[in-house]
């Protein structure tokens, strides 16, 4: 179980004759990840690590009815890569490629949530559910398969917590990184709703980190839905110099929010508890 | 990339924004040229990118071309929180009958754009969202319809006008839009947009904030931030150029990692046990060997910083390249301060291989290491 | 009854203040039309024949929840006010204006569409029930309440044929002008259907004119739906010299279709019938 | 309006779509100058705008520079379908492999813009959609989504190309989309896109129509279609200045009318009762009083007119206007020929009144009026 993927989850790579989608194709296979297609515009009729690489989203599904789609792409192409994904059928992905513009992962999520898509990222380390399947760039070995559900804002803050948790006997479900960027697919309350639904996950840990005001959001959706699975948090950035604001407008949209102290202090009121480090983690969990 | 207010103010005018009359200057002998060529009184206002030039004295006002030459000598190479001033605005200054605020900028739960407006503009903008949130309109924008004419004059009447002032208000607020969509701002805002005395309305400051993943689509600008004018220091331009994220903070542990949040997190920790971080650099994914060597050379550009930790989770991030340029380095720019060296994930045996047979010690875990680092940076006093 | 409007449909009036727009404001009120509001940006708080104009649709729905609009507003902003009015509620308009830009009309028309919304035009002269209410600009004494449904691409041909039905005593349910612009809300497929499900009417004129392929495939659909009502058609354009063609593309999207003889041919083996001039449609009903 | 092959062709150069080297010429010395810029074998193409420009001999090949200036010099000031070719354009013949066609226009129907693709292009292209349309794609733009560049590949995939060559044909594809966008055409088309010899893709005539409602948008061509070349009659300028739709047809009756379907059927009636129209001339909607006096001396420039027939349905056309407007040109013009007049509608009386006091007889019935308005042109003989 776990959520969004599972063993049986089907896969194409996009951007798959890149250096990083060339070399995490390997890893994802070496793990067990059910690979079926790549996609590289130029390159179709070549193979990678066995796999087929195609030049159109459109002839790769026509030939293998993928179910989830993970990007590589470049980032002045990677939304348009995920539109034709969208396009081709495919409801499920990931988008590891940072720095998308913002104008560009706009309109890629309006057309994702009009076709009720899941997209997680851009600019994260993806999705595992650890010994079915692994839809990412996270390094594998640290993780191990049990009942904490794990969704962050940080890619290697989540791998540091997830191996102290591994390291300390608690497996965990899945682990969902939603991505660094300032629009994502997905959010925290849309993560926690799915480990809700999981039977598989116990507890969730929650990785936020200072900018924004998802976490606060998702402190407030704890404290109304009386969210039924214990839930601790680890929030980056609590000794960072007061940011570069984004302007008034930054601050009108955010309030108070987007510090250390906001969040932390809107978990607190929700009951949840939060770790001082990354190792304190898995003491609060047990 | 934040633009200049002269920047931003020329491109408002192109499109057609009310802004007040005036011009750059890098001299006092041209700010009286431009002064020459406008109306009194002026305003001349330094040219600086930090927050809160006003209230540091950044804003000048003067009767006559002879006083305007004198400010701007008086502004002109002045430092504002730390910044030198290289070249002031010099404007007619406008008669207001009221500060309004209009901005446009992200929205991240709603995954969209959204328009901010508020019939009570100026320095107080901020403090009125907070304390009379029914006086801001927070308007988000659907990005398949955008902003469009009547969306703008929708916020216009809420704002109270009515009639032509409704017209063209909600004309500068949707050419506002299309400015911000055309250069790909991450925040665009008139704080105040005044209403003048006859009634009209100019934009009397604006600011521009170009998303920096989108400077491909802005070359002109990449170049100003890069090879012009630029507050920038060297090694943070030598960092936009290799693609780091760096910010210099004033303690003397010098850290580099991977990943905005596990950097943060370090730093959390270096401070939990009592140390004092001397930058954030965070090398980002599947940095290459010589990006990690270019990391070490700005970082230890700052003499302050008694020892390197470097705290590496590899992802896409292989622990072999993170390895290889560290030796890079060592060879190239000759490290000689202590390093503390983290490094596990993606190829970890073998970068951590190639660190040992280079006679470099690697520990495993995060607090062992900041501990470690926090030790060394002590030793000898501060 | 008759077909998309009728007594009780409210109406606002966008671009009220115009010349156009003020004086068939006035005749449509003196129709007996039901006009509730106008709304011309930068003339709110103004009364055009005692109806009170706005700046926004918006404020004119909150205070008179009107069901359908009419837009007399120029070209260059004549699209952006029918979104205007979709966006806050209106599900029916008739555009007037012509001269729209066809890229404008076609992100309309893609807006409308996901809103079920019904568009009437643009450059149409609008739609009328007689006796019951005018949505246009059509000269009204020229129509009288009876049982024929019309539908035309044309204005004033519209009114020629409707003045000798009338003059002949065959009276209309509803007379529908779809416009002449490339792109318009509703074709005569669209418009032959809403005829088939009214009561009121017992038989169909079709006016079509040379051009585009819409008559083709209307006569197609007559064809295959064994459309239960009889419809007579008139085709103008018989003598025109081969007109300007849209470059290969458009030869290509029409085949043969767009010439009189084609239009006409597809209706004769359709089994509609065809009249020679526009005063043999009368003729051709009875 | 129509854009001269020169015209397109710089456009699709200035997007990066590549073009055979050449350049415009309006004297053979000129045309000779060009040739010495680039390589032989050379083209030169007679810049008209009228289709079967080809077949009518306005295409010429030259092997040499001094073959150039005499096909240049043959091809100037030529007729072609009655229109003196003024300017010729040379350029560098290219080397052959497959001629395709790609182009995009708009779908009535399904209210969209629709791609069309053809690996069968060039003069044929035609012909192959009526006889083997399974080699014709049709792919229709969603508005919203616009066509992106896996849009143009799927099309190149399906037109047999694979790798490097997908990727850049389906990059000129989505460039020609974006052209089209930006210049608002309603059709825009490369008839034939080349496939050279060593697999490059060449657009090797190009052809872009701009909405003429959205020449508002596009100031500098509809200067140039109004003010500069063009191959429109002084009428037919006046006529689209004064927003009339006029079409010179070669019969002896006048004709004006409001909304196109009324015109178009006043010239088959006068058709089926034998008469022979001189024009087709639609005042459109609401035509003032000026307007119409305009229509007026544009119709009756054309000597062959011996009489008028003025068929008025008011609908947003008002019938006093039109009378005003037939007693202004009568006085200014002086209005000498015989005049049909028929006049229904929106203020009727008024207008009929109008009339009436200036002793002008109208008439109530399309048909009555074009048989009158025939017997008159059969006076004395054709």
């Amino acid at each position: 179980m776990g959520i969004i993927i599972g063993k049986n989850t089907s896969i194409i790579v996009q951007g798959i004759t890149g250096t990083q989608g060339s070399f995490h194709t390997k890893l994802m296979l070496e793990y067990g990840t059910k690979i079926v297609a790549g996609v590289t515009p130029g390159k179709g009729g070549t193979k990678v690590h066995g796999i087929p690489v195609y030049d159109t989203v459109e002839e790769a599904q026509e030939k293998h009815s993928a179910n989830a789609s993970i990007i590589f792409v470049p980032a002045p192409f990677a939304a348009d890569a995920a539109l034709e994904a969208l396009e081709n059928g495919i409801r499920t992905m990931v988008i590891i490629t940072e720095h998308i513009p913002i104008k560009d992962a706009i309109n890629l999520m309006v057309n994702a949530k009009q076709l009720k898509a899941t997209i997680i990222g851009p600019n994260t380390p993806g999705i595992i559910t650890p010994e079915e399947s692994k839809l990412g760039i996270m390094p594998a070995h640290i993780f191990k398969k049990g009942t904490i559900g794990m969704v962050s804002r940080s890619g290697t803050l989540t791998y540091e917590i997830a191996a102290s948790l591994t390291r300390k006997g608690l497996g965990q479900s899945t682990c969902l990184g939603l991505g660094g960027d300032p629009i994502t697919g997905l959010n925290f309350i849309d993560a926690l709703k799915m480990f809700k639904e999981d039977p598989q996950t116990d507890a969730v840990v929650l990785i936020g980190e200072i900018g924004g005001n998802l976490e606060e959001l998702a402190a407030e959706y704890i404290l109304k839905e009386k969210y039924p699975k214990p839930v601790v948090t680890f929030i980056a950035g609590r000794s960072a110099p007061p940011g570069k604001r984004m302007g008034h407008a930054g601050a009108i949209v955010m309030g108070k929010a987007g510090t250390a102290e906001s969040k932390i202090e809107a978990f607190k009121k929700a009951g949840v508890k939060v770790a001082e480090k990354p190792s304190d983690v898995a003491e609060l969990l047990t | 990339m934040k633009l200049f207010e002269y920047e931003a103010k020329n491109i408002l005018a192109k499109y057609g924004i009310p802004t007040p009359k005036g011009g750059l200057a890098t001299s006092s002998a041209q700010a009286r040229e431009v002064a020459s060529q406008i109306k009194p009184p002026f305003v001349v206002k330094a040219q600086v990118l930090v927050a809160g030039r006003g209230k540091a004295g950044g804003i000048l006002f003067a009767d006559t071309i002879e006083r305007v030459e004198k400010v701007a000598n008086k502004l002109l190479n002045m430092q504002i929180k730390g910044i030198t001033v290289k070249s002031v605005w010099v404007e007619e200054q406008i008669q207001i009958k009221r500060e309004l605020y209009f901005g446009i900028t992200t929205d991240r739960f709603h995954q969209s754009y959204v328009a901010i407006a508020s019939s009570v503009g100026g320095m107080e903008i901020e403090e009125v969202a907070q304390q009379s949130p029914e006086k801001v309109i927070k308007f988000p924008i659907n990005p398949q319809q955008g902003f469009r004419s009547f969306h703008a004059r929708q916020i216009a009447r809420k704002m109270g006008y009515a009639g032509a002032q409704l017209s063209e208000i909600g004309r500068i607020f949707e050419t506002l839009y299309k400015i911000g969509m055309d250069y790909d701002a991450e925040l665009i805002e008139m704080n105040p947009l005044v209403e003048t005395v006859d009634g009209k309305f100019v934009a009397a400051d604006a600011r521009i904030i170009i998303d920096d993943n989108a400077l491909f689509r802005h070359q002109e600008y990449k170049k100003r931030l890069l090879e012009g004018e630029s507050e920038l220091t060297p090694e943070e331009i030598e960092a936009i150029k290799n693609d780091l994220a760096y910010v210099k903070l004033d303690g003397n542990i010098g850290v580099i990692g991977n990943g905005a949040g596990l950097v943060m997190a370090t730093l959390d920790t270096i401070q939990y046990y009592g140390g004092k971080p001397a930058d954030f650099l965070d090398v980002g994914g599947g940095a290459p060997a010589e990006k990690i060597a270019t990391a070490l050379k700005i970082v230890l550009s700052d003499p302050k910083v008694k020892t390197l930790f470097i705290n590496i989770l590899g992802g896409i991030t292989r622990c072999d390249e993170v390895a290889k340029g560290i030796l890079e380095a060592k060879a190239k720019v000759g490290v000689t301060k202590p390093m503390v060296i983290r490094l596990v994930g993606t190829n970890e045996e073998e970068g951590k291989r190639i660190l040992k047979d280079a006679g470099i010690h690697v520990l495993e875990s995060m607090e062992e290491a900041a501990q470690k680092a926090v030790e060394i940076s002590k030793q000898g006093g501060e």
